[in-house]
């Protein structure tokens, strides 16, 4: 390993007892314990790390935080790949890999640099103009070109191996950002008891404070802000909240957070998640997010090598890295001044200062000359020359006279834009605040407070005292007796500032926005053709829509667009951040809910008896449902569905039918709510009997349908479809809340209390009869269609329901679910001398198409009672819900298509379900689409494929043939409309005795 | 009694295990919703009162022991837990005939039980309810929703709670339950 | 988002499911004009930027059907009561 | 300026001194033919006015700058992959119109018909598809309906062999695509701007004039302007501004947020929607994954959104794109939808003469611009419905006509 050539043997807070070797772009290189991938990279004297987005210009590191517009890598390797890591917000470890991106063959040569030379062609909004002839080569050449000129990093397209975890909290007061300003926060609200939770974004605590050689009370202010964590660490009523980023605002006081939580690792720990996803609810926050230091716009601004005044000082002062030998330093602030002291100090000569003020505090001055720092007044830069690695620049002095310096560091200091985007993100935009030149929140969220230098509050006593104040205010509000901290002595320093957005004589590009090459001349055209709201000059030229967000660029653009145009910056405009503050891995977003954790899985108490016997399982809502039993020796699934569907048909069989939902419903009113939400009567029903109803939705359409059973006066059980379970629940819940809160009725769901198991065919009778023996009394008289019984069996209580789907002879047996397993278990030995066949939801579907009854694919709320058939089921004797919708004309409508069955004319023709239907000889067009096949199944009962569907007056084209129009699976086949009962129409084997 | 039906529990794998939290499956408990009756609330309560010493919460609370308690989960409609699922619904629907609905739900959850002084460090990540001490007292009851899977919680005394989850959903819960239980 | 429902307290939006205007009683379906006044129920919700009456469904919390009103422009939640009118 | 690489390479070499004002920022008039309001649909609807109909004297009104309602902040998804009858011919007209936008406007707006593909993860959503596809061809529109491996030919990164919903297949449109957002705004206000058509911002309709029954002009904040007929095409404000007029709505305005990525080279081909969750993406010319899913699911004219409806559509987007799981969101938006009580748009005349509205679009209605400025302009320019628009009737509510495609009924929320 290299030794590290810029790295002062001395200083910082870096760890030089822990060597850390990392490579960039394939090269070896040596860092410490508390560097950035960044601060180790200066260390290493690399300057040259990425390339922009356009001109693939070469581009060093600008700043040192997470507004980073150039300093992206794709950061490790394999299926751990990660685009556009901004290398300044890395933590470095031991054995990272990271590879600059956006280059081709390699970073120091780049093929596609030449679009520099292009570069007039490819202005702002080029593309609008051209590429449009031929039409055709826009898909097949000039976009894929584009498409792969742009873009950053790649993705991986693997999977990502890492999980991610997202989690809940609660505080009193969220202080967001751990500078001076809110350590201070912390500190005021943490003594008086409040829950706090202190985010910052770093991993370690201290914002500027760790970059600065300021002194607090008398010690180095890095040493007084690990004392405030120290004495934070130790109140049991705060969290501290390292390499946690406050990204979003969101109503009620919910702010979404990002914890790296093991990005600092090779790989994350055994069962520890990458990152964390904090979804924190705060009674009061205190945003102390600093503030983000300004570029100049000017000729070759972006070469490597210029730098953020603040950042410069970040790399000297904290990590002990010299960004350079011999710098420059351009501000308009008194606050660049100050990096001339730490670049002494640090050992880098500095070859001028350039200042465009006339005129500047007198111990700015002093700083200067003890650092024999020559001084320009009233000049500005015009150029910055060196390629990848800057080289010189040209000073035009007061005088107007033109200079070469030497130089391969240039320090930038134009003020700063407190970081107030958090304030943005109910859609509020912050007002310009003359005095400080920039950008503050006006409105404040509820419960937000502002302080520090995103408060615009610039000299170090403010922030200490702002913070103070915001965290004492905030523990007060949340009811706590705050005593505020006294605020700690500090050197005042001066802090005014003149910004120049652009020096208008530069050579060169200057740029505005870094990442997505906008320069001063994009600005201008964008004003010359007409986009001059700052939110179409965003769009026209990008500004601000880099990974980045245009926190480096944003402003300068919109005031570059105010002088270009002669309005006042406020008139201008700015545009809106949003939300996440800091891009946001995706994968954080979604947690544990990935792959088959997409969403909870519900399982029946009869899966595992189902797995054992070979079942394979389909998906139906949540549940999973045996959707049939293979044997040995069977082709395919319909030769197994064939199989279970002639057993209960000559035999009987059984079917897991525990995910129907099913609802209690109880009170002496319980008959009055039914018959108001079915279209038929339920209060007239006998107790001990079931009926099968329908529910229409207020507009008239169909919902659901099931049987209901009543068990007693007081208590009916409802049963809806799986599919429709939550939504009949809530629609009960609605009837009996707030359309009749008079009833006395009582509703709850009692789908998971019961497995439930049906259990038909000729024998069905039989095997109960073998397990229940005297239990009850199942003779035809004693127990007949549509009977309902509850009883008492083998230490439990049994519900027993003689309702049919498949037409069989069929009961429903069901018991509390903690006996499922032991159920199917049971009721198999009872059925194995009758060759008892379990089947699943296919077989369950054949029968029930056999039978023509209508589910899911038939009530997918486009149809009408009517259009199924159930149009007199609807009672003319009482009101109920959808009743009088239902009346529209629309919905009545003769022409609508009616529910029928279909056989294909060639009976060894498949149906497909999903077919339009077509008269004989019509041509394919919409005009002559006469309605749709709902389902179909292969009946091995009849040998051949049959269909249910709806179509045109159906039911009076009995007989007719039409065309079934399936071009899409290339499946045209000749049906003959027919009833939709195909077997028993008489419903003698209900009857089976 | 169960010679011909053997209950199973609703959770197949193991808990994780790590220092300060313990995980078990209350099985076998009773459970059953209690629907109050249109203007019996007076009534019921007194009933309650009378026949069990339990003052019927009007909130999201838990009131008496594990033999037998009431967690309010509604309005007017509260949880009833009593330590053996064997006649514990109709007991109660006979004891309260005419003052509330009964239904037997002793089979429609899967309970929890999570002790240790993490307990509540994990249940925290997973509920977007507030369980600071300070704020989620002993006995205080509430229906919510951690990942996805609805579920009412309630803690018992100081440091441990229960939490009752769909059984149909106890292997997803499961899920999270090991994906978090690393504090 | 969070809604403070009457029984259960301060809950996160993810809790509930929406349903929308909640100033219009269902009509009586035997007046002379029950059909148009349906269409008007069913169909004709208030809209406006600003506070609204609304019912919510506290489906995984306490099952209550909420009449919250709420600023549609701020989000701002200004009072909820159970939609039964129930006190408890 | 004609727009074309010689112009491009010509002004280059002048230092783009001669671009000019892409569209005249035009002062309101006293009085014109036909006002229109909203600069989304509305400046198709003037283009087109002016262009096929011949109407000069017209002016489109916005409140804010152009392009900064729904056209300017949609995922720009174009298809014409419907199933109901009132919808096909309608779409598929837009789709044709799309094919030949940057001929007719003289603009780029990148229409890019590289595929709109829907996941299908069960045996009933493949036969919904199936209907849906043979609905689509029978109005000769493409259509195909892909299995699991052809599917997964196109995409081979989706999650197939571990998801909680299985992929079996996919109904694709391979004339579907997208459409830059933003040019399209700027395009027809170009291209109407060069027509005639005042094309007037900040410029906020407070109120309407009504004589009589008959509209005679539209109250603005920057004063009165007299109208023989006003077109309201406003998305997101129908039900506020038609109460201006004393209208109430089978409309509720809605949030529907969408995300963009860091910007990535080329992931995703064409569009994919997962059917199984609430999640789609395609990734647009400069990098960014553009995705989003359902509405928030509550009245809002915040435009802004919730942190759980971003939770679910990550979700949804891991489930099925486990790659996706290191890259960056870098932004999420809203845009106030018009949701109707059937999911579809309304175009028609309304029961005060003179005026005219477009509205209900939900959040499909960007697709529908081409087809909807110009079936609208139809509607202004001759007084009858468009053949193709003509079910989308305001009275359809009251007489049981919907076109309810996702079938769920009068709740806007879940359409
Ligand atoms: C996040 C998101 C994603 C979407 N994705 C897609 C998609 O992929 N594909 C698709 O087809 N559709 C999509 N849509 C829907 C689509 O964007 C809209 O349906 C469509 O743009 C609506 O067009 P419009 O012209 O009616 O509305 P807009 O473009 O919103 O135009 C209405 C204009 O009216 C103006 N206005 C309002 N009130 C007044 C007033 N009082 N006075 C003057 N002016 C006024 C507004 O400022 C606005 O500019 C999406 C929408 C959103 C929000
Ligand atoms: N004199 C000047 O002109 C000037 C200008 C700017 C800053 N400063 C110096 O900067 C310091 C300002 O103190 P301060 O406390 O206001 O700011 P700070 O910059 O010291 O601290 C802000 C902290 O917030 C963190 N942060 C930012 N956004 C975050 C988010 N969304 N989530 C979590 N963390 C986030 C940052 O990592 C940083 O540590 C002082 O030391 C001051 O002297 C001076
Ligand atoms: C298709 C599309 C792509 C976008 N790509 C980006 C992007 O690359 N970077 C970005 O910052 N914003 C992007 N945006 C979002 C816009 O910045 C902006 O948020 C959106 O248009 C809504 O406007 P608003 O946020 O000003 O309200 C994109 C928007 C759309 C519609
Ligand atoms: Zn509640």
């Amino acid at each position: 390993m290299s030794p590290q050539p810029n790295r002062r043997a001395t200083g910082g807070l870096i760890d030089r007892s822990v060597s850390l070797n990392f490579s960039f772009d394939g090269k070896q290189y040596g860092g410490f314990a508390g560097d950035t991938l960044a601060s180790a990279l200066v260390a290493n004297g690399v300057t040259l790390v990425g390339r922009s987005f356009k001109y693939h210009r070469p581009r060093g590191f600008l700043t040192a935080g997470s507004e980073e517009p150039n300093g992206l890598v794709e950061l490790r390797t394999g299926a751990r790949r990660e685009p556009n890591t901004k290398a300044t917000t890395v933590e470095l470890y031991n054995g990272l890999a990271a590879m600059s991106q956006n280059r081709w063959p390699s970073l120091a040569f780049d093929i596609q640099s030449i679009n520099n030379w292009f570069s007039p062609l490819l202005g702002a909004g080029f593309y609008y103009k051209t590429f449009m002839w031929p039409g055709f080569l826009w898909e097949k050449l000039y976009e894929p070109l584009i498409r792969r000129s742009a873009g950053l990093g790649r993705l991986s397209m693997e999977s990502d191996p890492d999980s991610y975890e997202k989690v809940h909290a609660f505080c009193d007061v969220l202080v967001i950002g751990g500078g001076a300003a809110g350590l201070m926060a912390a500190l005021a609200a943490g003594r008086s008891g409040a829950r706090v939770i202190l985010c910052d974004e770093d991993f370690r605590f201290g914002g500027r404070l760790l970059s600065e050689r300021t002194e607090i009370d008398g010690t180095p202010c890095a040493e007084w802000a690990a004392n405030v964590v120290a004495e934070l660490d130790g109140l049991p009523n705060v969290t501290l909240l390292p390499s946690t980023t406050v990204f979003g605002v969101y109503d009620g006081g919910t702010y979404g957070a990002i914890e790296k939580v093991s990005d600092h690792l090779e790989t994350p720990g055994p069962g520890q998640p990458r990152q964390r996803l904090w979804k924190i609810v705060a009674k009061r926050s205190v945003l102390a997010a600093g503030a983000i230091e300004r570029p100049i716009v000017f000729g070759g601004n972006d070469t490597p090598g210029v730098m953020l005044a603040s950042a410069v000082r970040t790399y000297v002062n904290r990590y002990a890295a010299n960004p350079g030998k011999r710098a420059v330093v351009f501000t308009s602030s008194d606050d660049g001044w100050r990096t001339i002291a730490d670049l002494a100090a640090a050992g880098i000569e500095i070859a001028a200062v350039v200042d465009p003020r006339l005129q500047v505090a007198p111990s700015l001055g002093d700083i200067a000359k003890r650092a024999h720092a020559p001084v320009f007044l009233g000049a500005r830069l015009r150029e910055a020359n060196g390629g990848h690695a800057l080289a010189s620049l040209s000073i035009i002095g007061a005088d107007n006279r033109e200079r070469q310096v030497r130089a391969d560091l240039l320090a930038v200091a134009n003020g700063s834009n407190p970081n107030i985007g958090l304030t943005n993100h109910y859609g509020h935009r912050p007002v310009w605040n003359e005095e400080i030149s920039a950008f503050v929140a006006d409105v404040l969220l509820p419960g937000m407070s502002v302080a520090g230098a995103a408060a615009g509050r610039f000299a170090l006593a403010d922030i200490l005292r702002t913070g103070a104040d915001a965290g004492a205010k905030a523990a007060e509000d949340t009811g706590f007796s705050a005593t505020m901290p006294p605020v700690p002595a500090t050197t005042a320093d001066p802090v005014s500032a003149t910004p120049l957005w652009h020096v208008d004589k530069s050579r060169g590009k200057a740029f505005v926005d870094f990442q997505n090459d906008v320069t001063a001349k994009d600005v201008a055209l964008a004003a010359q053709e007409g986009f001059r709201a700052i939110e179409h000059l965003k769009r026209y030229t990008t500004l601000g829509m880099a990974t980045d967000q245009g926190k480096t660029s944003s402003v300068t653009g919109l005031a570059i667009m105010a002088e270009l145009t002669g309005r006042s910056i406020p008139v201008t405009g700015v545009t809106i951040a949003r939300p996440p503050h800091v891009p946001v891995a995706i994968g954080a977003f979604a947690g544990i809910h990935t792959g088959p954790h997409f969403k909870p899985t519900r399982l029946t108490s009869g899966h595992r008896w189902a797995e054992e016997n070979g079942a394979s399982f389909v998906e139906a809502g949540q549940w999973l449902r045996p959707q049939w039993f293979s044997r040995p020796g069977e082709m395919d699934w319909l030769e197994t569905v064939n199989r279970e569907v002639l057993a209960v048909r000559n035999g009987v069989g059984i079917c897991d039918v525990s995910t129907l939902g099913k609802i209690d419903i109880q009170g002496p009113d319980a008959g009055i709510l039914l018959d108001r939400v079915y279209i038929n009567m339920f209060s007239t029903l006998a107790v001990g009997r079931a009926r099968y109803g329908m529910m229409l939705r207020e507009d008239g359409f169909a919902m659901d349908d099931g049987t209901t059973a009543r068990f007693s006066e007081t208590r009916y059980v409802m049963s809806t479809t799986t599919a429709n379970a939550a939504k009949a629940m809530s629609h009960l819940e609605f009837a009996r809340q707030v359309l009749w809160p008079e009833l006395d009725v009582q509703t709850v769901s009692i789908t998971e209390q019961w497995a439930q198991y049906a259990v038909a065919g000729p024998n069905a009778r039989k095997l109960l009869q073998n397990l229940f023996g005297l239990a009850i009394d199942l003779s035809p008289e004693a127990f007949p269609y549509m009977g309902v019984a509850e009883f008492e069996f083998g230490g439990t209580t049994v519900r027993l329901f003689r309702l049919s789907f498949s037409g069989e002879l069929a009961y429903e047996v069901a018991v509390p679910a903690h006996y499922g397993d032991a159920l199917i278990r049971r009721l198999m030995a009872a059925g194995a001398e009758f060759g008892v066949t379990p089947y699943g939801t296919e077989a369950l579907s054949v029968m029930r198409i056999e039978k023509g009854h209508v589910a899911g694919n038939e009530l997918n709320g486009q149809t009408t009672a009517g259009d199924l058939g159930f149009g007199r089921m609807m009672s003319k004797k009482k009101d109920f819900i959808g009743r009088t919708l239902a009346a529209r004309p629309g919905l009545v409508d003769p022409e609508r298509p009616v529910f029928v069955g279909f056989k294909p004319v060639d009976p060894s023709r498949r149906l497909r379900a999903g077919a339009h239907f077509l008269g004989l000889g019509k041509a394919a067009t919409t005009a002559n689409d006469e309605g749709y096949m709902t389902s179909v199944a292969y009946s091995p009962n009849l040998g051949h494929w049959i269909g249910l569907g709806l179509i045109k007056h159906g039911p009076e084209r009995l007989g007719e043939r039409v065309r079934a129009y399936d071009p899409i699976r290339n499946g045209d086949v000749e049906v003959e409309i027919c009833s939709p009962v195909f077997v028993d129409p008489e419903g003698a084997r209900l009857q089976h005795v | 009694m169960s010679e011909l039906f053997a209950p199973l529990p609703a959770f197949e794998t193991a808990f994780p295990i790590s220092d300060g939290l313990t995980i078990e499956e209350r099985s076998g408990i009773g459970l059953a919703t209690v629907m109050i009756r249109k203007d019996q609330s007076a009534a019921l309560v007194k009933r309650v009162r009378s026949l069990y010493g339990i003052n019927l919460p009007a909130s999201p609370s838990r009131a008496g022991t594990d033999d037998l308690a009431f967690i309010g989960i509604g309005p007017g409609v509260w949880l009833a837990a009593g330590s053996s699922s064997s006649g514990f619904t109709s007991m109660l629907a006979n004891d309260l005939e005419g003052l509330a609905s009964v239904s037997d739900q002793s089979s429609g959850y899967a309970v929890l039980r999570l002790s240790g002084p993490k307990a509540r460090t994990l249940l925290q990540k997973g509920v977007p309810i507030d369980l600071h001490p300070s704020v989620f007292r002993p006995e205080k009851a509430a229906v919510t929703v951690i990942a996805h899977i609805g579920c009412m919680l309630w803690q018992t005394d100081e440091g441990a709670f229960e939490v009752a989850v769909f059984r149909s959903m106890a292997g997803s819960f499961h899920h999270w339950l090991a994906a978090s239980a690393a504090i | 988002m969070r809604l403070p429902c009457p029984f259960c307290g301060s809950r996160d939006l993810s809790e509930f499911t929406y349903l929308g205007d909640a100033t219009a009683a269902r009509p009586d379906p035997d007046a002379p004009d029950a059909a148009s006044a349906f269409f008007d129920y069913a169909y004709l919700r208030d809209n406006p930027a600003g506070p609204h009456r609304e019912y919510w469904y506290h489906a995984q919390g306490c099952r209550s059907w909420l009449t919250v009103e709420r600023n549609t422009r701020t989000h701002e939640i200004l009072s909820a009561s159970l939609a039964s009118g129930n006190v408890q | 300026m004609q727009f074309s690489a010689l112009s491009l390479a010509y002004n280059a070499l002048t230092g783009h001194r001669h671009w000019k004002p892409t569209w005249r920022d035009a002062a309101p008039k006293d009085a014109y033919d036909i006002v229109i309001i909203g600069g989304g649909h509305g400046l198709a609807a003037s283009y087109y006015l002016a262009k096929e109909f011949g109407f000069r004297n017209i002016a489109v009104l916005d409140k804010g700058w152009i392009g900064g309602g729904n056209i300017g902040r949609n995922t720009t998804i174009v298809r014409s992959n419907y199933l109901l009858p009132g919808n096909i011919p309608f779409y598929e007209l837009s789709m044709k119109l799309w094919e030949k936008l940057e001929d007719d406007l003289n603009y780029n707006t990148m229409v890019s018909q590289r595929g709109v593909l829907n996941l299908f993860h069960s045996d009933a959503q493949r036969d919904a598809y199936a209907r849906r596809g043979n609905a689509m061809r029978l109005e000769g529109v493409d259509a195909q309906l892909l299995h699991r491996e052809e599917v997964r030919a196109m995409a081979p990164f989706l999650n197939f062999d571990n998801g909680r919903f299985p992929i079996q297949g996919g109904l694709l449109q391979k004339r579907g695509g997208t459409v830059r957002h933003d040019a399209v705004a700027w395009g027809y206000a170009r291209a109407a701007s060069d027509l005639g058509v005042d094309v007037v911002q900040n410029c906020e309709v407070t109120g309407f004039r009504i004589d009589n029954g008959k509209v005679e002009g539209v109250e603005t904040s920057r004063g009165f302007i007299r109208a023989g007929k006003v077109a309201v095409a406003v998305a997101g404000n129908s039900s506020r501004v038609m109460s201006l007029a004393g209208m109430r709505l089978p409309i509720e305005t809605h949030v529907l947020q969408a995300f963009v990525s860091e910007g990535l080279k080329p992931a995703i081909p064409g569009v994919i929607t997962f059917g199984a969750g609430h999640f789609y993406i395609s990734q647009s010319d400069k990098g960014g994954l553009v995705f989003g899913g359902d509405i928030d699911g509550y009245n809002s004219y915040a435009q802004r959104g919730n942190l759980p409806v971003i939770e679910d559509v990550c979700e949804g987007g891991m489930a099925v794109m486990p790659m996706l799981g290191r890259a960056r969101l870098l932004r999420g938006w809203g845009g106030l939808m018009d949701m109707s009580m059937d999911g579809s748009p309304i175009i028609d005349r309304t029961p005060i003469d003179g005026l005219y509205l477009n509205a209900g679009w939900c959040y499909g209605g960007f697709k529908a611009t081409p087809a909807s400025g110009f079936c609208f302009a139809h509607l202004l320019a001759t007084g009858t419905p468009h053949p193709t628009a003509e079910a989308y009737r305001l009275d359809r509510f009251e007489t049981g006509h919907l076109i309810d495609e996702k079938g769920v009924g009068a709740q806007p929320n879940l359409h």
